[in-house]
């Protein structure tokens, strides 16, 4: 699906990784794991094309397709309403509102849809952005910590929804602390080792 | 020579523009050189050094 | 063909070429400059109007030649640096904008200085031109101040090749906004620019000084990029062995 | 598909406008507030002050719709919906265009409608009016995108405000100049329509440069 050949990254003149290559393949995991400021969220926006390699280069089989980006700044507008951001989101992959609805009760968060997302909690916020998950038919999914602040159930059904998207036959990059659950199979690019 | 220099009464003005032109492209051309010299210096100090 | 571009653009290359070229073009430019110096203040004729203050001309329309030429290679410059990333164009911007700002200072300076024994005063808001030049001076500080705000030298010249761009769209409108604006308060305006260098034996020299104006921007350029290129990779081998070889 | 996208940005934009309704007043009072201090500073000299009128209208309109763009991308920022709108794979131009001509109509429609009232207290009446409103119905969207690719070349940068002023004033010229000058015609009888057209012109231009430039800003921001 995609091949990292021999990426490079320095930031504020400092080197972060060097000649990093990996192919990410259909119904593949990848984790991407290190220690704070060793590159990952770097790594990931560069997927995500926020940001230019500085070396090497990012090789797509077929069309390069728009990926499934959430990132630290989970894009959740504070004065708008749990269902105006999540059908924003929907929209803009062309999906419609129905699709939006439907995932915000997926995550638990059917009764606060007409509140504003500023009256949440942080959890509660980064699940109105993952509810794309539920929607989403991108191949590729860059993911940046999903899983901060959020609560056990909600970690259940986020890995419910890799184990969906890896089934199909999609894959996911993703930066994170915690360990998955044993169903969850992932190949590891360890930073800064 | 006292002629030329009085530029027919204008000397003031003619003088300045021609100074002031003189003063800010020769400082712009200087820049890199002494830019390059301090960096020069740097580098063999640091090579020096180890 | 695109190999040798594609060669002389990678820093290292450039640093030797440039390396290599200046001497002759330093040498050229002075001896330019000392040529167009003698043509301009003791070969032409006075002006039979304005006597010997024309001479300012020799430096001050070349100065405001440059400071357009300069801007429009600052936005050359930004697009390749947005467009392929080229390194080189990068700097390019940023040592245009100086060098820029200064010729356009220069134009100013040295049109006020023209401007004061003709008009009988420094500021004329009847003189299209001269407003142009100051309202220039301004976009070339937007474009400085910009990329001094950013700390990051590429991001910085990438967002200041932005405003360049939109800069370059401006120009002939604002030029053009400020012709257009000075024709309706007619009577103020004083054409004291109309042409004095119209005789062949004053023409000439000016020409030759905006040929020299062009050396020297192109000299100085070349050798502000070769500097900042050694700054910047200052870290790679290849700069490490510059200094200190 | 492109259409609905369009008007799923453009109805962002307006619900946030109205949800930060306080924050769209700040100019529309600026504007109102420096319009009273001239006559206070003129000494009431009616007669001097019906000279600059529409100067004095357009540039404090102007300072006004400067005042506007600071904020116009700062949430959009700090809680990630640039990165939406980078990765989404829909045209960043497209998405800027639906943004700007949101804001552009958020921001000039209040501005417009109270400056006839405005030059009614500095002695402007009659035709001018109506040429002052055209006037700015024409200029004012220009001085919203030329402002929000300020707001975007500077996005996240610290002491951005002065900065923005910096580099968005002296592209505000050729608009002030022909609006300011559109109105000065109507009000000594003389015909105003080729200033109007030359503004219509800045418009064309601007929105067909506008979202381009915006886009490529928004763009290097996240890097």
């Amino acid at each position: 699906m995609l091949e990292a050949r021999g990426l490079g990254c320095a930031r504020g003149g400092r080197a972060l990784f060097e000649n990093l290559s990996f192919a990410v393949k259909a119904g593949q995991l990848w984790l991407v794991r290190g220690a704070n400021g060793s590159g990952k969220t770097s790594l990931l926006r560069i997927l995500a094309g926020l940001l230019p390699a500085e070396e090497g280069e990012l090789v797509w089989s077929g069309e390069r397709e728009p990926p499934l980006w959430v990132g630290h700044r989970v894009a959740v507008s504070a004065d708008l309403t749990a269902r105006e951001n999540l059908e924003f989101m929907a929209a803009l992959e062309g999906d419609d509102a129905g699709a939006a609805v439907a995932a915000l009760e997926a995550v638990g968060l059917g009764g606060f849809s007409e509140t504003r997302a500023g009256r949440l909690s942080e959890g509660q916020v980064r699940r109105i952005a993952l509810a794309r998950l539920a929607f989403s038919a991108r191949p590729l999914w860059l993911l940046d910590e999903p899983l901060t602040s959020l609560d056990e159930t909600s970690t259940r059904w986020f890995e419910a929804q890799l184990l969906r998207q890896l089934e199909r036959g999609g894959a996911v990059v993703m930066a994170t602390h915690r360990e998955l659950s044993d169903s969850l199979q992932g190949w590891t690019l360890r930073l800064g080792a | 020579m006292a002629e030329f220099l009085a530029m027919g009464g204008y000397a003031f003005y003619v003088w300045s523009a021609y100074a002031l032109v003189a003063i800010v492209l020769i400082g712009n051309a200087t820049v890199p050189w002494w830019r390059h010299r301090r960096l020069k210096n740097k580098g063999a100090g640091r090579g020096r050094a180890r | 063909m695109f190999h040798r571009y594609a060669a002389l653009s990678s820093p290292r290359h450039f640093y030797a070429v440039a390396g290599a070229w200046l001497p002759w073009l330093s040498v050229l430019t002075v001896l330019g400059f000392a040529a167009g110096l003698y043509w301009g203040l003791v070969v032409a004729p006075p002006d039979y109007q304005q006597g010997e203050a024309y001479r300012i001309i020799y430096v001050h329309v070349p100065s405001a030649w440059l400071s357009l030429m300069a801007y429009t290679v600052m936005a050359g410059a930004g697009l390749v640096a947005l467009v392929w990333h080229v390194k080189l164009a990068e700097i390019a911007v940023y040592e245009c904008a100086v060098l820029g700002a200064w010729f356009t200072a220069l134009a100013l300076a040295t049109g006020m200085l023209w401007g004061k024994p003709m008009w009988g005063t420094w500021w004329q808001w009847g003189d299209a031109r001269l407003l142009s030049e100051l309202i220039l001076l301004f976009l070339y500080i937007g474009v400085l101040g910009l990329h001094n705000a950013i700390a990051d030298p590429r991001k910085a010249a990438r967002v200041a090749s932005v405003l360049a761009l939109a800069g370059i769209v401006n120009i002939p409108i604002i030029h053009y906004s400020v012709e257009w604006w000075n024709t309706l308060h007619q009577g103020a305006t004083v054409t004291r620019f109309d042409k004095p260098a119209a005789h062949s034996s004053m023409l000439w020299p000016l020409l030759f000084m905006g040929g020299m104006f062009i050396l020297y921007f192109s000299t100085v350029l070349l050798a502000r990029i070769r500097v900042r290129v050694l700054e910047q990779e200052a870290d790679r081998q290849w700069a490490e062995e510059v200094r200190n070889g | 598909m492109m259409g609905r996208i369009f008007a799923a940005v453009f109805r962002r934009e307006v619900r946030l406008a109205w949800r930060r309704r306080g924050q769209l007043l700040q100019p529309l009072m600026f504007y109102a507030l420096v319009m009273l201090l001239f006559p206070l500073g003129a000494g009431a000299d009616l007669a001097l002050l019906g000279q600059a009128a529409p100067s004095l209208l357009w540039v404090a309109a102007l300072l006004a719709v400067l005042l506007a763009q600071g904020p116009l991308f700062s949430a959009d920022l700090e809680e990630g919906g640039i990165e939406l709108w980078v990765t989404s794979g829909v045209s960043l131009s497209w998405l800027a265009l639906a943004k700007l001509i949101a804001h552009a109509m958020i921001v000039s429609l209040p501005l417009i409608l109270v400056s006839p009232i405005l030059a009614g207290w500095l002695g402007v009446s009659g035709e001018a009016l109506g040429v002052l409103a055209i006037s700015m119905a024409l200029g004012m969207p220009v001085l919203c995108w030329v402002g929000a690719l300020g707001a975007a070349l500077t996005l996240g940068l610290p002491r951005g405000g002065i900065l923005l002023a910096l580099i968005v004033l002296p592209l505000y010229i050729p608009v002030l100049m022909f609006g300011a000058g559109a109105v000065h015609a109507a009000m000594e009888g003389r015909p105003a329509g080729g200033a109007l057209v030359l503004l219509a012109g800045l418009l064309c231009l601007g929105a067909s440069l506008a979202p381009l430039a915006t886009a490529a800003a928004l763009r290097i921001s996240q890097e």
